[in-house]
Formats: structure tokens, C-alpha cells, sequence
């Protein structure tokens, strides 16, 4: 793993109860449940995956269960950024610009061998995993996943969504660690 | 079998889009705004851009860009053992994997003189079938979606998911299969699959009939996609459509009549054609299709011969694990085999079959080495877009994202 | 006529003499032969517009290369069909890798114009007379053809890899 | 009261369409044009004339401003188009002659006005309801209403007939 | 279009009655956490280095899975057994380290397919966990290899 | 105006807008709840009991969201938008009546905000200005998709108004009066609208979907063609009040179909009921907050066609709308027009 890897670690910890010196109140666990149980994608479904997220989106598995069946193809309106697929290098730019684009809080999950680490396509046009070009909150491994397994991650991002302090979106750690991917 | 062009229609779609040509040219020196489509657009379902050129709700002119998830498929089959390049085909359209499989496998036992034996051709054809509906219903389904229907994609959705259990049942994945191998499948259907199968026989008309209800005679939808996106026969076979695509002009072209492979000329079939080419006859074929494949599956489900499902080819297909564990010879073969140093013969093979788009072709040029020398892959999504242009040139912005999504590229396919 | 390999084969010869179709032979059943640049087109031309054969569809194009082949070493392939006649044939022409220069063929067939700007952007082959001979696949800022065989495959920044079991 | 609610609504307008007239902007200009007619909107309300309240918001502002902000939509009004109009000496002088003839007209208009005051004995407050003013019209200004009905007609047809008008193509 | 279509109200209507009547209809949802949907037997999930009938584990470490393994994503290095380590590894070779980088993995089954030992396994049972960070997924022996029977996991 | 009544205005008018503002949180939860059900699925169910603090999840969430204005935005349009667009949706409910008198003591209180005898017309002129919002809000994110909703509502709003203008005016026909109450009043127990204005209900309900952007009208936010119409740059509270102002013109828009066509507050049998009490006071008591039920089960029903339809059809194409509006809607709704003078003739003719 690089050094940028090591950082991301460091900031993208769970650690809203007792991260940067501030505890969790009882009135920002509220916002925190508010938030896990609202969470609107924006499926950037770019290949394979994608089509498991439409699985997903359906009836068998029912994303809206989690309160996340509303896509906001719109990055403004998002709260997750799913990217579901490869990435090539030409793609690179446009998930960092969508990235940029979100409101924050935003949570990015990459889903699939592809997103995560490149998978099989260990190619010169393949972006080798997202976490190049923008910090990624969760990864979901398999290629594709099973809907099971991208429920999985929307689940971890709701964990991490209830324990996040209101603040750690101001926090320096975060400002250094969207700094490290020459964001804002 | 001949291909008899029907020309009915073509005429007066030339005159149509002389006239709609020479109106373009009229307001060409106009302000227009430029839209860009893409790459992420909700419509482009994969990614690639289009930069439209729009006259208020009119699309003047598009430049498409694409490449956006190059993956390099033919460079990394070059470094590759045939077997290993079986995962890479289920990448390539991924609403219908096993078809790419069995496609590619087919191409490699060409090269190598492999016959199939019944059994397995028919297990073949069964799964290439469902690989055709459930790619016939992803593809009709979000014609619904993006024309504002939504739920009669959650309906078809669920058949899908019935179609992978069969897929997991026979290979053990759901999208990305790598189903079957060299010489055959991998395993035979077993009696879960079977009755899977004979379940969705049973099961899948009625939820069909239920979607065609829901969509093909309603007003609003013939409104949006009679005359959309039309394109006539002598264009597509000019841009090279094969497949639905081509089908929908009138073209009665398809792979499986014309050079039967895995036991096709066994199956009574028809070919569904359009007239038009439009949104709407695409619509029509892709449904009638669905019905054909249904057709196609019950009789190779009934009369499933018995027999092996692979083929006796002990230098290209991997020997029973038992046999591994236990005798010396077999465990040397599996070696080879899997270390990829099988004797593949010298030359070159193109092979082709009627993949869920249009004529899958594979191109494969074996040097006697490990891995292929050139493996192309002749991709019919790549072919569609590039008429694209042409085909939403006039309409409007409403009208271009239906005609994409029943030209149904999939990514994964374009760049490859 | 009957549109067998050898008539069809025969015919052409007649049109375009014996030294401008070379190399006929039958792999898999489909009719290959190479031409050279020169006549390529007016070859298609003809196929296309002969009433007995209406060679009228573009299957494919490929590029390949064969870096061993001095003075050849690249090749484009081009598949063509006759859906009338279910009569499939493919052309080959070699160029010189230095010389990568190939008329275009997207006056007959336009399908041929994401397909040349394909191989131009795999292998570099230059086809004069084409609209709009830019990458289509790959970043315009690349700076070599990948697909010839001389360039690796893999990123060259993936650090996770361990090559040393993996046989290749 | 309603005094003091007419000097507030009375001012609201006139600022609002001084600021009609002021905005750079031509989108801040329409929206202030709206502002202006909900305020004279208002005043028939104190007036109790409700249904000319109504069919003015709906009418002017409901319809026609719609319309004009949707054309100004239209337009770039990125670029500051009347800065070049400003510069003009010409229309300096234009503007200067045009505030000063109209200036001259409501003086002229206003001089002779003697505020009215109505009659308390005769005075129906309720005239200006729907039903009063519906009986008004069709019966005592019964043919206006008819000719300005067939006015309208002939309008709409006009608009519709340059609407469908192309190029190069004779209606008439 | 027949009359009744160009209408558009009777197809809307029939449209309005299918919705219905799934809206009366037994749902097909699966609740993810609490029920889990059946998966078939031969499911390729999550690896698993097999122990034999005695506990000692099979794989011997000759790299067929590796080599087979189209996303280069198993590396593995291999050690002489000693004296004494019978009972944990079943022959004289075995994987000192074995790991699988489950990012890259992409689940193709040519790894089980490739074993000669029947060392390596798809699990039906078990599929990857979604996780926080990219190193829990490299998967070493700790997290591969079948736990004992008999006592706890490792 | 007495003190109690002012003060009863007071409560009544807080209590209607915050009965808005439950509806129309609540629907999105039901929109989502039936969108579910006609899918086979479940639907949110995870933020409390069944999902119900789904909404409240949604609203928090949005709260706390980054307010986010573009740089190229104009930034004062952009934050009125959303702003008028909600106050709008808002106003609108003040001239519906749900429910007949109730006497408390000897005083009677009036379930209606305010009973201007021009009701129709106030609806119709709020109604109106809804598109401002829109068009603003879309016009100041500068952006093309936004721009392009923003022109589609617009120009929409302003097609269907007309059609939906004219189908009412047969309805004031009939009734003589543009007071809602005075409707409501001439529909008692089953001598509903409906019955003598099936078509003109069926224009005003088409256009009723037109007005609300609802499918098969959402053109101005269609996800497909869009991304989000003219809230594409929207995020946080702005956004949420968009999509509230939606449900508000929902809830309103079905109130007003209720009370125009289907009776309002009335039932059938109300009158036997009235009498059944001995006390005048009681019985009428009890009728008006049956009355009151009756016209929420009315409103919630239409709520609900709205999410059923919009589930099953797909929409239109922009050129399609207007001529469905301009070719078809506005010719019919003046056939009705006739069709409904001729019959009020022959009616009197007969009658007198």
C-alpha cells in the first residue's frame, strides 16, 4: 500500500465518538440516525456492477428498506457515491469531479474489484481502485458483488454515518486528508 | 437462407430525412446550446458522452465521445491462456454473459477441432437463451424506465433474478458467469437446475405477457417511440447492425439461422422482424425474441439428449477431479492444462453467434503459443453507437435517450 | 453462380490479376487472400457493387501486427459478408510498420470509420481520406499505439502485485 | 387601518417599479414587475374588488410575466446589454425628452382632478364583487363586452396565424 | 392505433389495474440482514484452504491456483515441512504464506478448478464482507485456511 | 370579528398549515411505501416502526446537509426559488373547506382559513405563480438541465392552466357562485359534481397532474432526460423544500378535486344522520367531523391515484404534452363547456 493509503487510514477511522478531541452528543447521534437512514446514492454504475445494483434496486433485495431507493443522479442531492465498475483513466477526472460536486457529508463506496482495486484489468487504461483519485469510505469486494454484499456496504456506510460527529467535516484531519487528493 | 431487404419503408424514410436534412441546414446559423450527455448521465446507463448541439428541445447535431471504460480486453488476451480469457468475455456484455462464454469457447474449440457432443450443445443453447431474455429484458425494461415506467422493470427484475439462480445453479455466479469451458461446460445441469428451469418455463410467459400489457399498446408509450430514432435498412447494413438492431428495419439477418452453431438448425424458430426501425419496432422485436428464445428453450429442455457434457478431449479439457487426486497421467494433463501449455494448432478462426445485441464475432489468430496471438473481438455495441449520431439527429432530447436505451449499448461492450 | 470459395476467387483474380491477390487460403471456411493497399479499395468497391456476389457488409476490421515480419509487420484484416449469399471472405493487407498508411474505407462502408479510428488508436495505422482520424478509445494524450506487441500491458503503478508465481 | 395598509402598499408599488426601471438585471426587473402588480393587486383588494385582485395576478402575473421571464431565460443575460445603450448620448437625450413629455402629460392630467368622494346614501361597497360586476357587465356595458370578446377572438386568431407562419410559406 | 387506444384512458386504465393488483400481491422482498436468500451449493463465495480428514492442510503449494488465477490476485510462497508438522500440513511442501487479495479476486472459480489437492475452495456459504479499509483485504492464511474442528479458531 | 374568532382563525390557519406540512411530509413516505407495494416490494422499513420516521430521517438529513450555492448560481434567485415555491404550495390551502360548521356553544366556527366569495379564483391565481419558483430556481443554478426544466414547467404550467381554467368555468355554471364553501354547500350528501361534470373532472384531473409535475407530466424534472430538472443544482433544505412544495400542490390540488367534484366534506345519508340526533347541536356536531374524515379519505385517496399512476405510466414527450394540451384538453374542455350550457338550458326549459 502507499503512503497516500497510510493517511487515508488514519482520517477515514470511524472515530466520531472521541476523534479530534470532541465527543458525540446525544443531538448529533439524532442527526447520525437521521442521515444512516437517509442515504441517497449516486449509482455511478460504469460497468458490471451497476447491473447488480439494479438487482439491488429491485424487489428481491429492496434498497429502499434503508431509505436509499431515491437515485439522485444529481451529485448535489447525493450522500453516497457509489461507483460500481471500472474506472478507466479517462474516467478518472469525471469521479473526482462528481466528488467534488457533492454536498458534504458524502460517503464514497466502491463496489466491485474494479472500483476497488482494478480487478482482473490490470491494464494501461484501467485506473487501479478509485481510492487514487478520491477517498473511499468503504469497498465492497467481488466481481460483481452479490446484491448481499452491496446492502453490506451501504450498511457499513450507515454505521459509519450514526457515529460520525457533526464536525469532523471541519475537522483538520479531514481537511488534510481531502487535501491529500487535491480537493478544494 | 435469404435475406430479402424489405424496402417498403425505406423510401419514404429517405424523403423523410432529406427533408428533416435540409430543415437542419436552414438553422444551422442559429444560437444553439450545447448539452452535454454524459459520461454519467442517468440515461447513458454506462458511460459515454455525447455533446449535443440543441436547438431549445432539438438536437441539432452530437459528437460522441467513448472510451470511457477502455479495458483493454484485446491486450490483456493477448497475455493470457485461452481459458483464462473466458472470465474477460463475461465483462464484455454483461446482461448476457454465458452467451459471450460459450461464444468465445466455441471459437477456441473451432480452432482446435473440438466436437461438442449433443448433450452439452443443448445445455448451451438453453443458457445462451436465457442469457438472451434476461438481456431482451434489461434492455426492453429500461426503454420503460426511461420512458418514466419504472415498475414494469421491477416486474421483469424479479424473472431475472430467477434467471440467475439458474446461472448459480449451473455455474455457481450470477452476472459475471464464466459458465462453461473449452470442450463443454464445466459440470451438468443438475436435477436443481433442471427443475429451475422447468420452473421458469412455466412462470416467465405470464410475467412477460403482464410487461408487453403494461407498455406495448399504450398511447403514450407508442407516442414516444413510434418514428424515434429510426434508422432504414440500407443504413444499418451500411453501419453494419446485425442483431435486433438490424432486425427492426426489416433485415431478417441473424447468426443463428444463417450459419448454425451448438445445434441451432435443431430448434423451430422464427426471426422476428421489424419495419421501421424505429424505437418502437426494436421494442417489438427484442419482445417477439423473448418469446422465440422461450420457444427454443422448451424444446431443448425436452428433448435434452442424454449423453456427456463435455467433450472427450483429454489434452484441452481439464480431467475429473477425482481422477487428479488419484492417477498420475490425469494429474499431468491437468497440469498442462492448467499452465496453459496445451497445443493449440496454428491459424486463424473467426466465429461468430447471436449474442444479446447483434453478431458477437471473434477473431482469433493462434500462433501455437500459450496464449492467443490476436484475439478481436468484433463488438456490436461499438457498431450501434457510432449511428447514433445519425439516428438522433432531428428528434429531440426525450427522443435520444429512448432510442439509446433500445439500441441498448452497454458499455462494457463499446470499449471493450 | 454458385458462390464457392474458389469461383469467387477465381473471379477476382480475373478482375485484379494474379499479383494483386495473393496468399488465398481457407483457415476456417471463410476465404482469405491478401491484396495490398493499392487495390483494397477498388476491391471492395467491386465486391460491393457486383451483382452476383453483393459483398455488402462490413463485419469487422482488425489490426495486427507481426513485429518478426520485416517489412510487413502490420496488418489489417477486413471481414466482409455477403448476407445474400451467406458468403463470408476476409482481406488482409500488410503494411510496412514505418509506413502504417491505408486508404480509408469509409466512403463504401460507415461503419469502417469508428473501426479505422479504432486500429489508428490501437496500432497507428494512418488512413488518408478519413474524416475524423482521432483516438476514439484511448486519452488523446497517449503517446504510443498499445497494442502493438512491443508495449507491456499492465499499469505501470500497481504496486500490490508480486510477479514472481504467476508464470508470466 | 386599511388607511395605513394603502400607504404601505402604495409605497411597496412605487418602489417596486422604480426598481422595475433601476435593476440591471432584466430577470430582477421582472420579478419586481410581479412584486408591483401583487401590490396593485392588493389595492383592489381595499378597494373590494376581489375578482379584478384575482384576474390581475392570474392574468398579469400568472400568464403574461411568465412569459417574459421565460423569453429572458432565453437570452444570455450573462453579457450587461444595456451598458452600451447607457454610453449612448443619444439615448441619453431620448430618455431625457421622453421622462419629460410624460412628466408633462400627469401634470397636465392631475391639474384639474378633484378627489371624489362617494356618496354614502347611493355607495354599494359591493359592487365590486364577482356577481355585481358579472350583472354589470352583461347587462348595461353588454355590447363592449361583446366587441371586446370578438377583439380578443380576432387577436388570438392573428397570434395563432404569426405563430404558424414559416418561412418562404403564404397564409394570407 | 384502434379507437379505444388512440383514446389513451382504456390502456392506462389496464396499466392502473396490473399495478394493482401486484400492489395486493405477496412481496418478494428479502429482509438482507435478518433472512439471507438461499444461495446454490456451488455458489463461488469466499475462499477456503481446506484441511484434510486429519486437520492437516492440503495445499502443497505448487501455484496452479495462482498461475490459473486471471486477476493475479493469489500469491503464495512455499517451505519444506519439518520434522514434526505432519499432523498440520499433509505433504512434504505447503504454503508458508498464502494470500489471497480478495479486492482483485473476482470470484471465477478457476482457483478451486485448478487445485490438484483439493486444497482450495468457493465457499457457498460465506460471501466477502464489505470492509473500511483496502489492506483487510489481502486474506492470509489466518483468515483462509478451514479452522480446526476440534478447537477454537485460531 | 369578535376576539374568539380571530383567535380561532388564528389556530385554524396554523393547525391547516401544519396539517400541510404533515401530509406532505408523510407522503413522501407513502409515495414511497406504495411505490414499494405496487413493485412487490417492501419499502422503507428500517427508520422506526415500518419506516414511519423515514420522512423525519429525510428532513433531518437534508437540515444538516452542505448548503451549496454554484459559483456561477445567482445567488439571491437561487436561494428565492425554493423560497416561493414552498410559500406558494402553502398558501394555497387557506380557501378549502374541510368541514361544515362546528357550534360550540353559540358560537359556530367555520372549518375554512378564510371564505372569499372569489375562492376558485385565488386558488387558481396562487396556483399560477407555482411555476415562478420553478422557473427561477432553475434559471439561477445555471445550468442547462436546470434551464431546460425550468422552460418545460413553464411553458407546461401555462398550457394546462388554461385547459384546467375552462373545465372549472362549466363547474361555476353549475353552481352559480366561486365561493369553494358555496360549492361545497350545493353538493350535499351525494349531489356530487361528479355526476354532472364526469368530463370536465377528467380534463381538470389530467391538468391537475400537469400543474403538480407528476407522471406522465414530469417533464421538468424527468430523471432520465434531466438528471433533476430545475433542482439538479439543489442540495440540502432548498431541495427539500422543493420537493415539499411538491407534495403540498398534491395535497392542495386534491382537496380542491374533492371539494369541486366529489362533495367535499358530504356523504351520502348525512341528513338522515343529522336527524337521527335529537339534539340539533349534537347531530350537527357529529356530522362534521364524520364530514371532516370523509373529506381527508377523499384527499388521501387522491393522494394516492396520484402515486398509483405515477407509478404505472410512462411520460410524455415534451412536443406531445403541449399538444395533448392545446389540441385536445382545451377543445374538450370547451365542448364541455357547451355541452354543460345546453344542458342547464334544457334543464330550465324543462323544469320552469
Amino acid at each position: 500500500m502507499s503512503d497516500t493509503n497510510k493517511d487515508i487510514n488514519m482520517a477515514e477511522a470511524p472515530e466520531g465518538y472521541s476523534g479530534a478531541g470532541f465527543f458525540a452528543t446525544s443531538f448529533e447521534k439524532v442527526i447520525g440516525l437521521a442521515r444512516a437512514n437517509s442515504l441517497w446514492p449516486l449509482p455511478f454504475a460504469t460497468s458490471c456492477c451497476g447491473i447488480e445494483f439494479m438487482a439491488t434496486m429491485g424487489s428481491t433485495y429492496d434498497i429502499s428498506r434503508f431509505g436509499s431507493e431515491r437515485p439522485s443522479f444529481s451529485p448535489r442531492q447525493a450522500d453516497i457515491l457509489l461507483v460500481m465498475g471500472t474506472i478507466a483513466k479517462k474516467m478518472g477526472p469525471v469521479v473526482k469531479q462528481v466528488y467534488e460536486q457533492m454536498a458534504e457529508p458524502k460517503w464514497v463506496v466502491a463496489v466491485g474489484a474494479c472500483a476497488t482495486s482494478g480487478g482482473i484489468f490490470d491494464t494501461y487504461s484501467v485506473l487501479q481502485g478509485i481510492d487514487r483519485v478520491v477517498p473511499v469510505d468503504v469497498y465492497v469486494p467481488g466481481c460483481p458483488p452479490r446484491p448481499e454484499q452491496i446492502l453490506d456496504g451501504l450498511m457499513r456506510v450507515q454505521d459509519l454515518a450514526k457515529n460520525e460527529s457533526l464536525r469532523r467535516r471541519h475537522s483538520p484531519e479531514y481537511q488534510a486528508l481531502l487535501a491529500s487528493y487535491n480537493i478544494k | 437462407m435469404a435475406t430479402d431487404n424489405k424496402t417498403a419503408d425505406t423510401d419514404q424514410l429517405q424523403e423523410f430525412r432529406d427533408n428533416r436534412d435540409l430543415k437542419l441546414q436552414d438553422k444551422k446559423n442559429e444560437n444553439l446550446t450545447t448539452l452535454n450527455l454524459g459520461p454519467t448521465h442517468p440515461a447513458t446507463h454506462g458511460i459515454f458522452q455525447n455533446i449535443l448541439q440543441m436547438d431549445g428541445e432539438v438536437i441539432m447535431d452530437a459528437v460522441p465521445t467513448i472510451g470511457y471504460i477502455h479495458r483493454a480486453f484485446e491486450k490483456i488476451a493477448e497475455r493470457r491462456p485461452f481459458y483464462q480469457i473466458t472470465p474477460l468475455t463475461d465483462r464484455m456484455n454483461y446482461c448476457s454473459s454465458p452467451i459471450n462464454n460459450m461464444g468465445y469457447h466455441m471459437t477456441v474449440e473451432k480452432l482446435l477441432g473440438i466436437e461438442i457432443p449433443k448433450r452439452a450443445q443443448y445445455i448451451r443453447v438453453i443458457m445462451m437463451e436465457l442469457a438472451r431474455i434476461s438481456d431482451h429484458l434489461i434492455c426492453n425494461s429500461i426503454l420503460g424506465v426511461d420512458s418514466g415506467a419504472f415498475t414494469g422493470f421491477l416486474y421483469v427484475m424479479q424473472e431475472r433474478e430467477h434467471i440467475y439462480d439458474i446461472y448459480e445453479e449451473v455455474c455457481g455466479a450470477r452476472l459475471t458467469t464464466n459458465m462453461g469451458r473449452i470442450g463443454g461446460m464445466e459440470r451438468d445441469l443438475s436435477p436443481k437446475a433442471l427443475h429451475l428451469i422447468g420452473e421458469f418455463l412455466k412462470r416467465f410467459p405470464k410475467v412477460w405477457a403482464e410487461f408487453e400489457k403494461m407498455l406495448t399498446r399504450n398511447r403514450i408509450f407508442i407516442d414516444r417511440t413510434v418514428g424515434v430514432g429510426a434508422i432504414s435498412a440500407e443504413r444499418a447494413l451500411n453501419y453494419g447492425f446485425t442483431g435486433p438492431n438490424l432486425r427492426a428495419t426489416g433485415v431478417d439477418y441473424d447468426v443463428r439461422v444463417m450459419n448454425p452453431y451448438s445445434s441451432y438448425q435443431d430448434f423451430e424458430f422464427e426471426i422476428p422482424v421489424g419495419e421501421k426501425g424505429d424505437t418502437y419496432d426494436r421494442f417489438l422485436v427484442r419482445n417477439e425474441e423473448v418469446w422465440q428464445s422461450l420457444k427454443i428453450i422448451e424444446q431443448a429442455y425436452k428433448n435434452l439428449p442424454e449423453g456427456s457434457y463435455h467433450a472427450d478431449a483429454p489434452h484441452y479439457y481439464l480431467p475429473p477431479k477425482q481422477e487428479v487426486y488419484t492417477s498420475m497421467e490425469a494429474l499431468i494433463y491437468h497440469f498442462k492444462i492448467v499452465m496453459g501449455e496445451i497445443d493449440a494448432p496454428k491459424g486463424e478462426v473467426y466465429h461468430s453467434v447471436e449474442g444479446g445485441n447483434g453478431e458477437l464475432g471473434f477473431y482469433l489468430i493462434s500462433d501455437g503459443g500459450r496464449t492467443p496471438y490476436r484475439l478481436h473481438f468484433r463488438r456490436p455495441c461499438f457498431i450501434y453507437y457510432q449511428a447514433y449520431t445519425e439516428m438522433i439527429k432531428g428528434g429531440q432530447l426525450a427522443d435520444a435517450i429512448l432510442t439509446l436505451s433500445s439500441l441498448n449499448v452497454i458499455a462494457g461492450e463499446l470499449d471493450a | 453462380m454458385e458462390l464457392t470459395n474458389e469461383n469467387v476467387l477465381g473471379k477476382l483474380i480475373a478482375q485484379f490479376g494474379e499479383e494483386n491477390i495473393v496468399d488465398a487460403y481457407n483457415p476456417d471456411g471463410i476465404m482469405t487472400f491478401t491484396t495490398n493497399r493499392e487495390n483494397i479499395i477498388a476491391l471492395i468497391q467491386y465486391l460491393y457493387d457486383d451483382k452476383d456476389l453483393q459483398v455488402q457488409f462490413l463485419t469487422t476490421m482488425a489490426g495486427i501486427h507481426f513485429p518478426d515480419h520485416k517489412g510487413r509487420e502490420l496488418c489489417m484484416m477486413y471481414q466482409l459478408h455477403s448476407l445474400r449469399h451467406n458468403f463470408r471472405l476476409r482481406i488482409k493487407v500488410f503494411v510496412p510498420a514505418e509506413d502504417p498508411v491505408l486508404p480509408t474505407l469509409t466512403n463504401i462502408y460507415a461503419t469502417a470509420n469508428w473501426m479505422e479510428r479504432e486500429a489508428y488508436d490501437f496500432y497507428g495505422f494512418i488512413f488518408t481520406g478519413h474524416p475524423n482520424l482521432i483516438r476514439i478509445l484511448n486519452i488523446e494524450e497517449m503517446e504510443y499505439h498499445p497494442m502493438l506487441k512491443q508495449y507491456p500491458l499492465e499499469d505501470q503503478t500497481r504496486e500490490d502485485k508480486i510477479d514472481t508465481y504467476f508464470g508470466r | 387601518m386599511t388607511e395605513s395598509l394603502f400607504f404601505f402598499f402604495a409605497s411597496l408599488t412605487l418602489l417596486c417599479a422604480v426598481m422595475v426601471v433601476v435593476s440591471k438585471n432584466p430577470v430582477y426587473s421582472v420579478i419586481f414587475l410581479i412584486l408591483t402588480f401583487f401590490s396593485i393587486s392588493a389595492h383592489y383588494i381595499l378597494l373590494n374588488a376581489q375578482f379584478l385582485a384575482a384576474v390581475n395576478i392570474i392574468v398579469y402575473a400568472g400568464a403574461i410575466m411568465v412569459l417574459f421571464l421565460f423569453v429572458l431565460m432565453f437570452i444570455n443575460t450573462g453579457k450587461n446589454v444595456e451598458s452600451t445603450l447607457k454610453k449612448n448620448v443619444l439615448a441619453k437625450i431620448a430618455g431625457t425628452v421622453a421622462g419629460g413629455l410624460l412628466f408633462t402629460i400627469v401634470v397636465a392630467a392631475l391639474k384639474d382632478v378633484t378627489l371624489g368622494h362617494p356618496d354614502p346614501a347611493t355607495f354599494n361597497s359591493q359592487v365590486g364583487m364577482v356577481e355585481n360586476l358579472g350583472k354589470v357587465l352583461f347587462t348595461k356595458y353588454m355590447l363592449p363586452f361583446q366587441l371586446v370578446a370578438v377583439l380578443f377572438l380576432v387577436s388570438m386568431v392573428g397570434a395563432v396565424m404569426i405563430g404558424k407562419r414559416e418561412a418562404g410559406e403564404q397564409n394570407f | 392505433m384502434t379507437l379505444a387506444e388512440r383514446m389513451y384512458l382504456p390502456a392506462i386504465a389496464q396499466g392502473l389495474g396490473i399495478t394493482i393488483k401486484h400492489f395486493f400481491k405477496k412481496k418478494a422482498t428479502i429482509n438482507y440482514p435478518e433472512e439471507t436468500r438461499q444461495r446454490s451449493d456451488i455458489w463461488r463465495g469466499l475462499h477456503v484452504l481446506k484441511r484434510d480428514e486429519n486437520g492437516a492442510e492440503r495445499c502443497t503449494a505448487c501455484g496452479l491456483c495462482a498461475v490459473a488465477c486471471p486477476a493475479e490476485a493469489i500469491t503464495m510462497t512455499a517451505g519444506e515441512r519439518k520434522k514434526g508438522e505432519e499432523h498440520l500440513y499433509r505433504e512434504e511442501k505447503y504454503a508458508v504464506t498464502y494470500e489471497v487479495n480478495m479486492l482483485r479476486c473476482i470470484f471465477c472459480g478457476l482457483c478451486e478448478e485448478a487445485c490438484p489437492k483439493a486444497a482450495i475452495f468457493l465457499q457457498d456459504d460465506k460471501i466477502a464482507p464489505a470492509r473500511y479499509e483496502r489492506d483487510e483485504f489481502i486474506y492470509g492464511k489466518d483468515r483462509l485456511v478451514e479452522p480446526l474442528k476440534t478447537t477454537e479458531t485460531k | 370579528m369578535d376576539s374568539v374568532l380571530l383567535i380561532y382563525k388564528g389556530i385554524y390557519i396554523l393547525a391547516i398549515f401544519g396539517i400541510s406540512l404533515l401530509i406532505a411530509t408523510y407522503s413522501t413516505y407513502f409515495e414511497r411505501k406504495i411505490a414499494a407495494f405496487i413493485q412487490d416490494r417492501v419499502g422503507p422499513n428500517r427508520a422506526g416502526p415500518m419506516g414511519l420516521l423515514q420522512p423525519l430521517a429525510d428532513a433531518g438529513k437534508l437540515f444538516f446537509k452542505e448548503e451549496f450555492i454554484p459559483a456561477k448560481a445567482n445567488k439571491t434567485l437561487f436561494i428565492l426559488g425554493p423560497g416561493i415555491a414552498m410559500l406558494v404550495a402553502a398558501m394555497s390551502s387557506a380557501v378549502i373547506p374541510f368541514g361544515d360548521t362546528l357550534i360550540i356553544g353559540e358560537t359556530s366556527f367555520d372549518l375554512i382559513a378564510i371564505d372569499v366569495n372569489i375562492g376558485i379564483l385565488y386558488i387558481f391565481g396562487v396556483v399560477s405563480l407555482g411555476v415562478y419558483g420553478l422557473m427561477i430556481g432553475g434559471w439561477a443554478s445555471n445550468n442547462k438541465f436546470s434551464l431546460l426544466g425550468a422552460i418545460r414547467a413553464a411553458s407546461q404550467n401555462i398550457s394546462y392552466e388554461l385547459a384546467m381554467g375552462l373545465s372549472l368555468i362549466a363547474v361555476l355554471m353549475l353552481s352559480g357562485s366561486l365561493s369553494l364553501k358555496v360549492i361545497a354547500e350545493q353538493q350535499a350528501g351525494f349531489n356530487w359534481n361528479i355526476w354532472y361534470q364526469p368530463l370536465g373532472f377528467l380534463i381538470f384531473l389530467i391538468c391537475a397532474f400537469a400543474e403538480t409535475n407528476r407522471t406522465p407530466f414530469d417533464l421538468p424534472e424527468s430523471e432520465a432526460e434531466l438528471i433533476g430538472g430545475y433542482h439538479t443544482e439543489y442540495s440540502s433544505m432548498k431541495l427539500g423544500m422543493y420537493l415539499f412544495a411538491e407534495y403540498i400542490n398534491i395535497f392542495v390540488v386534491s382537496a380542491v378535486m374533492a371539494t369541486l367534484y366529489f362533495g367535499a366534506y358530504n356523504f351520502p345519508f348525512m341528513e338522515n344522520l343529522r336527524n337521527a340526533f335529537d339534539d340539533p347541536v349534537l347531530g350537527n356536531n357529529v356530522v362534521t367531523i364524520i364530514g371532516v374524515a370523509v373529506m381527508f379519505a377523499k384527499i388521501f385517496a387522491f393522494i394516492f391515484f396520484f402515486m398509483w399512476v405515477r407509478w404505472t405510466l410512462p411520460r410524455f414527450r415534451y412536443d406531445q404534452l403541449m399538444k395533448l394540451g392545446w389540441n385536445i384538453l382545451i377543445p374538450l374542455s370547451i365542448l364541455n363547456i357547451l355541452l354543460t350550457g345546453g344542458g342547464i338550458l334544457l334543464y330550465e326549459y324543462f323544469t320552469k
